[in-house]
């Protein structure tokens, strides 16, 4: 009874938060609702008996994945005023299409069949739900655990290799060297004629090579080969 | 069979992966606000799944059900990271995530 | 009597016409193959042969396009509604391996 | 379970590839920025090399607990998805240009890391398996796509290939949920027995097997699961589109023989009209979207959607002259495929990238060697005799003609005829349209390519034979 009470409370609250998911006018609030369905789900994981992988769906699913969609969400900067509300032109067919899906699962299910002939179930007798698992993933399924280590690691290149600019947009220093310098190398006095521009004489706006020694190679472009077309090319800039 | 599982039946269980399964759905195709949302609904669609594996597991007291949970979260968590980082490069080249702007190919 | 054919052929001028013109076998002739031929063949040159016979694989050609072209625009572009194809797809075939 | 009897030795391909492939990385990681590619492609395509040779000798046999098998028709499939991959890899070497760095070295990496997943799905004993080595491979792919990251077009490509996979995927693991909750196991054999024990398939069985069929359609872009397809094939970098149109609709296909012949094989009766459908609607889909396309990697999309239509018909047949037909069907696809990418890659105006077919124009004259390859493999795949492309439409329609599936082989001959109008477009366009400017001189590696597939595609039928006779071997162990 006490089983029944709990499980229902839960499938209510992921059910709800589920609907909110994809309904929530605000991204933000999705990945809230995302994170309250998988703490419920593993709740329902807890009910049916196999508490390492409730664990597991908050650690990993709570604990990296939905805080990374909620990084995501936040670090793009999307203007969410301008978002599109509602649903797609189609979304009664559609609707009615999902429906009918609904039906023909809810009806499959109805009287749930297992194999009259089926193999002799896979189990551990005497240990923990976490102790058996993994002595069956280190024996049995080695090789299915070290495939998606490479899933993993594939997941890592693609995410550094599509993400990772070379090019970054902020100017990098190098400190130890930036507080190596004297005003000396830093700072140039120029004397200048009336009427005349700092521009005619390659600008002030970055005072010569000095400028890109202190700095993280590539981070402030190219280094020129000559500080003349440097200027030059400041110059420009500043038009 | 788990005693609590044996109280509520398998049925309860099979509805609920049903009603997220069509969930998930509904958020990939009716969704017209942003990409982000289409992935949180792939996830819930993965989260289904894992429920029908893991009450059968329950109910059929085997494990490979659990071990194949187990591999399906961390193959849904690699797939989160890809997916976010092919949403960010788009992003960055188009300056936009809305799934109606996602159509420069088309006929 | 050297006038004897010429009489017989004033008193029998019709019968002497009829074998003069042999019979009026190449009109009869002319009337009930030629004539017609001619109108079956004109008409099967220019109706059917341009229309028909060269005109068929330039329909088939054009029906083919066209609806290749409407096939194309089933491709939109759309996420939501390629999403949508495949969903529908799944439940058409669900619909028929449940029922059959 | 002994260690002795755990087979470490049958997954030996497998693990040497991880191995290489993650010494690769890390060895070409620390090259200084820009100079990893070339390394990392020839270090690629040896361990692609290296591992076609120990397919060929690993012992068979099944292991790892039930979860993988080696068998006759695991290597057939091995040899290809490989065969694929490495075309892949020298068409990325030749395809990026001092002007065009945008691949980068990461690339032959990840088709490495693909490559290894199809090639765990050509030999999944275990429902597990398939989903792991489906997922590995499908990742990889959608980073591939993408991979041209300032390209906005790639980028769109990787995005609609990924959702779209992604809820693919999800499906088929929903069908693998059911299908395990029936059976209790998710092991073949175990699978085997299950279904057969029951009388009348329960409905729940048949939902799972029409969940992971949908799935598996998906991968094999067969209508109405094909709309990712042009879209994605287009924006993505051309080796990876090579890639994409062979290596993995070979695993795909691989799966799709394997867990429909032999766990499903025995409720057949109600699978068997949903694949004479889908091959159906994609052979004349295909044929028919493929006539007012202008950009070639979109017509080479919808010509794959038809082509895998015509292969289905082999497993529609469902005997065993049919899967040797689509077996057949398939090596000769991989050639012509991977030559008329080889001619894509090499489309290049000034440097830069072309696609249009308008593009080909007079490359008769400016470039007849090419022109010349091109022509072939259009031949080929409209099914001329005595090119490659012939034997495997030809095979494919006698098993189903053999088999009583009149209706399939008709729609099938309309369809190649609607077909050869598109295909010999490209020929009409090339010989008889007045030239353009000339492309550019191709790369060595292209040219290696399309040159070596020319060939193999013209000298088919010498080695029809062998192709033959392991392709037979292949569907014994098949069905057994």
């Amino acid at each position: 009874m006490m089983a029944q009470l709990v499980f229902y409370i839960f499938t209510a609250v992921l059910l709800f938060s589920a609907v909110m998911v994809i309904t929530a006018r605000n991204p933000v609030h999705s990945v809230l609702f995302l994170i309250l369905a998988f703490f419920n789900a593993s709740g329902l994981f807890l009910v049916a008996g196999a508490e390492f992988l409730a664990m597991l769906l908050v650690i990993v699913y709570v604990g990296a994945v939905a805080v990374l969609f909620l990084f995501v969400v936040m670090m793009l900067d999307v203007d969410f005023g301008q978002l599109r509300e509602g649903f797609q032109k189609y979304a009664p067919l559609g609707g009615c299409v999902g429906g009918v899906l609904f039906a023909e699962l809810v009806l499959a299910f109805s009287h749930w069949e297992m194999a009259p002939g089926r193999a002799a179930p896979l189990a551990a007798p005497g240990l923990t739900n976490t102790a058996a698992l993994g002595g069956l993933i280190y024996t049995h399924y080695v090789l299915l655990f070290q495939a998606c280590g490479l899933v993993l690691l594939v997941a890592m290149i693609g995410a550094i290799t599509l993400t990772l600019r070379e090019k970054t947009t902020g100017r990098r220093q190098n400190i130890t060297r930036q507080h190596a310098r004297t005003r000396a190398d830093t700072l140039e006095m120029l004397d200048l004629e009336l009427g005349e521009s700092v521009a005619d004489r390659g600008g002030f706006l970055r005072p010569k090579a000095s400028y890109n020694e202190i700095a993280v190679p590539g981070s402030y472009g190219l280094v020129p080969e000559n500080p003349q077309d440097d200027a030059a090319s400041n110059r420009e800039k500043g038009a | 069979m788990n005693a609590a599982i044996d109280a509520i039946g398998l049925g309860p269980y099979l509805f609920v992966s049903a009603a997220l399964l069509v969930l998930g759905v509904f958020g990939i195709f009716l969704n017209r606000k942003n990409i982000i949302v289409m992935l949180m609904a792939m996830e819930l669609i993965l989260l289904s799944a894992n429920l029908n594996l893991v009450a059968f597991s329950s109910a059929l007291g085997d494990l490979s059900g659990q071990v194949m949970v187990l591999f399906v979260l961390t193959i849904a968590a690699a797939e989160a990271a890809i997916g976010l980082a092919i949403v960010t490069v788009y992003f960055r080249n188009r300056g936009s995530i809305q799934v109606e702007d996602v159509t420069m190919m088309k006929g | 009597m050297p006038t004897l054919p010429a009489r017989l052929a004033q008193a029998l001028w019709p019968v002497y016409r009829f074998l003069l013109n042999k019979w009026y076998f190449d009109e009869l002739y002319d009337f009930i193959f030629v004539r017609p031929y001619a109108v079956l063949a004109r008409a099967l040159w220019k109706g059917g042969e341009e229309g028909v016979v060269e005109g068929m694989p330039l329909d088939a050609v054009r029906a083919t396009r066209e609806s290749a072209v409407q096939a194309v625009r089933l491709q939109t572009g759309s996420l939501a509604l390629y999403a949508f194809s495949m969903l529908g797809g799944l439940v058409v075939l669900l619909t028929v391996a449940l029922c059959g | 379970m002994g260690v002795s009897s755990f087979n470490w030795a049958i997954a030996l391909p497998e693990i040497a590839l991880a191995l290489a492939g993650v010494v690769i990385l890390a060895g070409v990681v620390l090259q200084p920025k820009g100079e990893g590619f070339l390394p990392a492609t020839v270090l690629s395509g040896a361990a692609l090399l290296g591992c076609m040779v120990l397919v060929l000798v690993c012992p068979q046999g099944h292991g790892y607990a039930g979860t993988f098998v080696n068998d006759g028709f695991a290597r057939f499939m091995k040899i290809l998805v490989l065969a694929g991959a490495l075309v892949a890899v020298v068409l990325g070497a030749g395809y990026r240009t001092r002007e065009q760095r945008t691949l980068p070295f990461e690339a032959p990496v990840l088709i490495l890391f693909s490559t290894l997943g199809a090639m765990i799905m050509a030999s999944s004993a275990n429902l597990m398996t398939l989903f792991v080595g489906l997922e590995l491979s499908s990742l990889s792919i959608y980073i591939l796509c993408a991979l041209e990251r300032d390209n906005v077009l790639s980028s769109e490509a990787g995005l609609k290939y990924f959702i779209l996979g992604s809820l693919a995927s999800g499906l088929l693991l929903y069908g693998i949920s059911l299908v395990y909750g029936f059976a209790g196991t998710m092991e073949y054999t175990g699978l085997i027995e299950a279904v057969r024990s029951a009388a009348i398939p329960p409905m729940g069985l048949v939902v799972g097997i029409v969940f992971v069929l949908v799935g598996l359609c998906f991968k094999l872009s067969m209508v109405p699961f094909h709309m990712w397809t042009p879209d994605v094939y287009q924006g993505a970098p051309t080796p990876v589109t090579a890639y994409m149109a062979g290596a993995p609709k070979f695993a795909a296909f691989a799966l799709f023989l394997r867990v429909m012949a032999g766990p499903f094989g025995a409720v057949a009766p109600r699978w068997q009209i949903l694949i004479e459908t889908v091959s159906i609607l994609s052979m004349v889909y295909g044929a028919f979207a493929a006539i007012p396309q202008t950009n070639i990697k979109r017509l080479m999309a919808y010509s794959s959607i038809g082509h895998m239509g015509y292969a289905l018909m082999g497993l529609a047949a469902a005997s065993m002259a049919g899967l040797q037909a689509t077996l057949v069907y398939l090596s000769a696809y991989l050639i012509m495929n991977a030559g008329t990418f080889g001619c894509i890659a090499a489309m290049r105006r000034n440097g830069r990238e072309v696609n249009g077919i308008a593009d080909l124009a007079g490359l008769g004259k400016t470039d007849p060697g090419m022109a010349l390859a091109l022509a072939i493999f259009m031949f080929s795949m409209v099914g001329a005799p005595p090119l490659a492309g012939f034997f495997g439409k030809f095979l494919v329609f006698a098993a189903a003609w053999q088999a009583g599936q009149y209706p399939l082989v008709a729609v099938g001959a309309a369809a190649s005829i609607v077909g050869a109008y598109y295909y010999l477009r490209i020929v009409k366009v090339m010989y008889f349209d007045a030239p353009d400017q000339a492309l550019d001189r191709p790369a060595p590696g292209l040219l290696l390519v399309s040159g070596g597939m020319g060939l193999a595609t013209v000298l088919f039928i010498a080695v029809l034979g062998p192709i033959l006779s392991f392709a037979h071997q292949a569907a014994i162990a098949l069905v057994g």
